[in-house]
């Protein structure tokens, strides 16, 4: 499925990625730490050859409007930003949740709140899992750890939109946008023809043929009875993504005592605490939720007669930790240990923070 | 084999790029690499660091708070990362402008007059290349010819006739460094 | 001599009783009628037919597009 | 002669376009936006294009536009129609896009949107309904509203001082490079609904000679907002708006 392995940061991958799979626009503003995703596609100037649009817009808001635009028209479209950038979309998102609309979303994470530091963090946890904009409704939000996956999410996160029609979000941090890993991309996919996207998606609005009626996209429904009934078929789709989209990794909890969750850069660091334990005689496990909405608590919760603690590590004041304790259900403990700001916490730290729950 | 190293050093030095280098001279031989520059401001002027990791296992943490080998090429680098080096690691320093020279007994420190032999070969832009055979001499966690092909695929194509410049530079740093 | 005569039909469900067909009119044809549509509106109709020469600004102005125009020369 | 003789299809004159649906337009008796409406359903009907044109429709009273136009629309947020807009047509160059907005929409809060829009020269129609006013939301100041005008947010009248100064927006689109046509129209009597709709059409066919951004004004009254009958408003305009917002073309390349 692949082709010449490359060196590039997580960023850059974003952005090869997505020309490769078909995608059919972009539409951007500048903002560290993710800008190399629109620097990459302007210098790859993907119009020239798979015909895809690459436009700067005058601002976030503008650009997830253009995005909203795009994904109404039947078009496999995308944006990208940080942080502050992504706070200015969610009317946006909202918007495009409440229209059935697939899309994706990159929040390269940076430290906040407001403005913050650029540095790598993992504070829009809540933003992008509960909520963001308003209104009753989940977006699928995959978090990458390393290059290899901001290519392969770029991938699977417009599979993911166009089949349940639903905004996607990859959520990464500075760190995975900003690194420099080998990445295998993905086989070139031709963009679909408006021939195509008329067969496929029939809800498009891409000009009215007499024979059918006018295809309108909009989240409006003034009367309460119809958007409650809108809202229930939302529930029915995200109960259906519940079950059949959780993904997640395991790295030695078969016969862990303790164990980490952990997303993201985060996890990576906890992969070498988990190897720095192992050393040590301590029975680390770590679970890394790769969808974090929808979050594995399932699969969290099967280890809850195993596991004597479970520790979210997390770079942020203690987010995912939440939805962790929701998944135990107070059958264990569960301990958060998190830095914030723009610090990533060290293996070292959190093994030392293990040992203090240890008995 | 598993090389975690920090670059340390002024914008400018190219500090990034030696260490993209050597990534991709990793990338080359088929070891996992990651290589996580320090971003933002500091690369416009200021400080600059990056850290590379060579393995052949998959790496864990890209960002670390200890390594085997720090390349520190400034004196700021020399106070902030001196520290950072597990025991008996390597630390290389280039003498210009150091002050306060590292003093730590536990590790292996080196000394390169980069900075002085890239303006006797007449290369001011070669400096980090010295630099980079300095570290290879004491540490060949790649090859010559991997480093040459890293080279090809990090220079851009038409920079490619600057290719045994660096060659020559890497060479020279091989001989200049002395264990202090 | 020939001579332009006109007519207008009034979709009254539509109409909402604006009064903008009467100001328009150059020939006092249409005025608001004392029935009322199902929504409650005196809708317009014309009140002095043979007046009517088919001009159609009573139609342009029309928010609603409730009025169709109709125009025939007539020999006399 | 019997009214029935000359009630004959062979004499038709003027009928509702079959673009307009036959759901009641949900305007206010005598607003202009019906006026608009109708008039975009005739130029649609008239080029053909029913199966190449995309409506982008606003927050504002034309909000359920995309009920009374029988052709493909999207609903876009608060002032961002012309950032929707701007990608459909990029998606799809050989569609007919144009949005539909009010002042509050476009002069508002969607300033940005608008402005970028037009300086990048996005070959899609405007149209945009002035009339002083946020009607939807029950009568509030809208950014043109005029020196002296009372609305529910400015029950005194406008105060320059207090509330700032009305916002010519079309003489500033009309300054930028990217905008080809841009016009001040009005539809408070027959002539001037006919120049309209030659405004419309003109607009519509620029959108496919990649000239660049037309932006059709249409001085509109909202009698309910501005609590007058629909024949006062329409002399109200005529005697007051005008002169803040005169008639006539102020690019045609």
């Amino acid at each position: 499925m692949s082709e010449e392995i490359k060196l590039m940061k997580g960023n850059e991958a974003i952005a090869h990625a997505a020309i490769r799979c078909g995608c059919d626009g972009y539409f951007g503003y500048p903002i560290t730490p993710q800008s190399e995703i629109m620097e990459t596609l302007m210098e790859e100037e993907p119009w020239k050859t798979t015909g895809m649009v690459v436009l700067q817009a005058e601002s976030e808001v503008g650009a997830i409007n253009m995005v909203y635009g795009g994904a109404g028209s039947g078009k496999k479209v995308m944006t990208s930003s940080s942080s502050p950038g992504i706070s200015l979309k969610q009317e946006g998102i909202s918007y495009i949740a409440g229209a059935d609309l697939p899309c994706l979303i990159v929040n390269v994470m940076r430290g906040g709140p407001g403005l913050g530091t650029i540095q790598p963090s993992q504070a829009d946890y809540f933003q992008a899992v509960k909520g963001g904009g308003h209104g009753d409704y989940q977006q699928i939000v995959l978090a990458p750890a390393s290059v290899q996956e901001m290519a392969d999410f770029t991938v699977l996160g417009f599979e993911l939109a166009f089949k349940y029609l639903n905004p996607v979000m990859i959520l990464a941090d500075g760190i995975i946008g900003q690194m420099m890993e080998k990445v295998s991309l993905p086989l070139f996919q031709k963009r679909m023809t408006d021939e195509e996207i008329k067969e496929k998606y029939p809800w498009a609005a891409y000009g009215k043929p007499s024979h059918r009626k006018p295809n309108v996209i909009s989240s409006l429904e003034i009367e309460s009875v119809e958007m409650e009934k809108r809202n229930q078929r939302f529930q029915a789709k995200y109960r259906k993504i519940e079950e059949n989209e959780v993904r997640f990794e395991e790295l030695e909890c078969q016969d862990a005592e303790y164990m980490l969750v952990a997303f993201g850069t985060s996890a990576r660091v906890c992969q070498k605490t988990v190897e720095l334990a192992r050393e040590q005689g301590i029975k680390l496990g770590l679970i890394r939720p790769i969808t974090l909405w929808p979050f594995p608590k399932n699969e969290i919760a099967k280890y809850t007669s195993q596991v004597k603690c479970f520790f979210s590590i997390e770079m942020n004041a203690g987010q995912m930790v939440e939805d962790v304790r929701l998944a135990v259900n107070g059958k264990t403990e569960v301990a958060y240990y998190g830095r914030m700001g723009g610090i990533v916490p060290s293996p070292d730290e959190v093994i030392e923070f293990v040992k203090t729950k240890m008995v | 084999m598993k090389e975690e190293i920090i670059i340390a050093g002024f914008g400018g030095q190219g500090v990034l790029s030696m260490g993209k280098i050597l990534a991709y001279s990793g990338l080359m031989e088929g070891q996992e690499v990651s290589w996580m520059p320090s971003y933002g401001p500091e690369q416009r002027g200021g400080t600059a660091n990056v850290t590379v990791i060579l393995s052949d296992k998959r790496i864990s943490s890209p960002i670390l708070n200890t390594f085997d080998t720090a390349i520190l090429l400034n004196q700021q680098s020399l106070d902030k990362f001196e520290k950072a080096v597990k025991p008996g690691g390597v630390l290389i320093f280039d003498g210009n402008g150091i002050s306060k020279p590292p003093t730590r007994k536990d590790i292996d420190i080196y000394q390169i007059q980069a900075t002085d032999k890239s303006i006797e070969l007449n290369a001011h832009k070669s400096f980090n290349m010295i630099v980079l055979g300095g570290f290879l001499k004491l540490r060949p966690i790649v090859k010559m010819e991997s480093v040459i092909l890293g080279l090809k695929k990090s220079l851009p194509e038409r920079h490619h006739h600057l290719i045994p410049v660096n060659e020559n530079a890497i060479k020279a740093g091989m001989e200049i460094i002395n264990k202090i | 001599m020939a001579k332009i005569k006109g007519a207008i039909v009034v979709n009254t469900e539509r109409c909402k009783a604006c009064n903008l067909c009467v100001v328009a009119c150059p020939k006092d044809v249409i005025a608001l009628s004392k029935e009322v549509n199902d929504k409650g509106y005196n809708f317009a109709y014309m009140q002095n037919e043979d007046a009517c020469v088919g001009c159609a600004a009573c139609a342009y102005v029309c928010p609603d597009a409730c009025i169709t125009v109709y125009k025939v020369k007539v020999e006399e | 002669m019997a009214i029935q003789n000359i009630i004959k299809p062979e004499n038709l004159v003027y009928t509702k376009s079959k673009i307009l649906t036959d759901i009641p337009m949900h305007y206010c008796p005598g607003c202009s936006h019906g006026v608009v409406n109708k008039l975009m359903a005739e130029v649609i009907e008239e080029m053909g294009i029913q199966e190449d044109v995309i409506g982008v429709a606003p927050v504002g009273c034309a909000v359920f536009i995309y009920k009374f136009l029988d052709i493909d629309f999207q609903q876009a947020a608060h002032g961002r129609a012309p950032a929707v807009a701007t990608a459909i047509k990029r998606l799809m160059p050989n569609k007919y896009v144009f949005t539909y907005q009010g002042d509050g929409d476009l002069a508002a809060i969607g300033t940005a949107e608008t402005i970028h829009a037009c300086n990048r020269g996005e070959n899609i129609l405007i149209i945009y309904i002035n009339n002083g006013i946020y009607g939807m939301t029950g009568g509030q100041m809208a950014p043109t509203t005029i020196d002296g005008m009372k609305t529910a947010t400015c029950p005194y009248g406008r105060n320059n001082e207090v509330n700032g100064y009305p916002l010519n927006i079309t003489n500033l689109l009309a300054i930028l490079e990217g905008t080809c046509y841009v016009t001040r129209q009005s539809v408070h009597n027959a002539g001037s609904v006919r120049k309209t709709k030659q405004a419309i059409l003109k607009g519509f066919k620029n959108s496919m000679l990649g000239k660049g951004t037309s932006v059709i004004e249409v001085v509109s009254t909202c009698n309910s907002g501005w609590k007058m009958t629909p024949e006062q408003a329409n002399n109200w305009m005529v005697e007051n708006m005008f002169p803040v917002y005169p008639m006539g073309d102020l690019k045609d390349l």
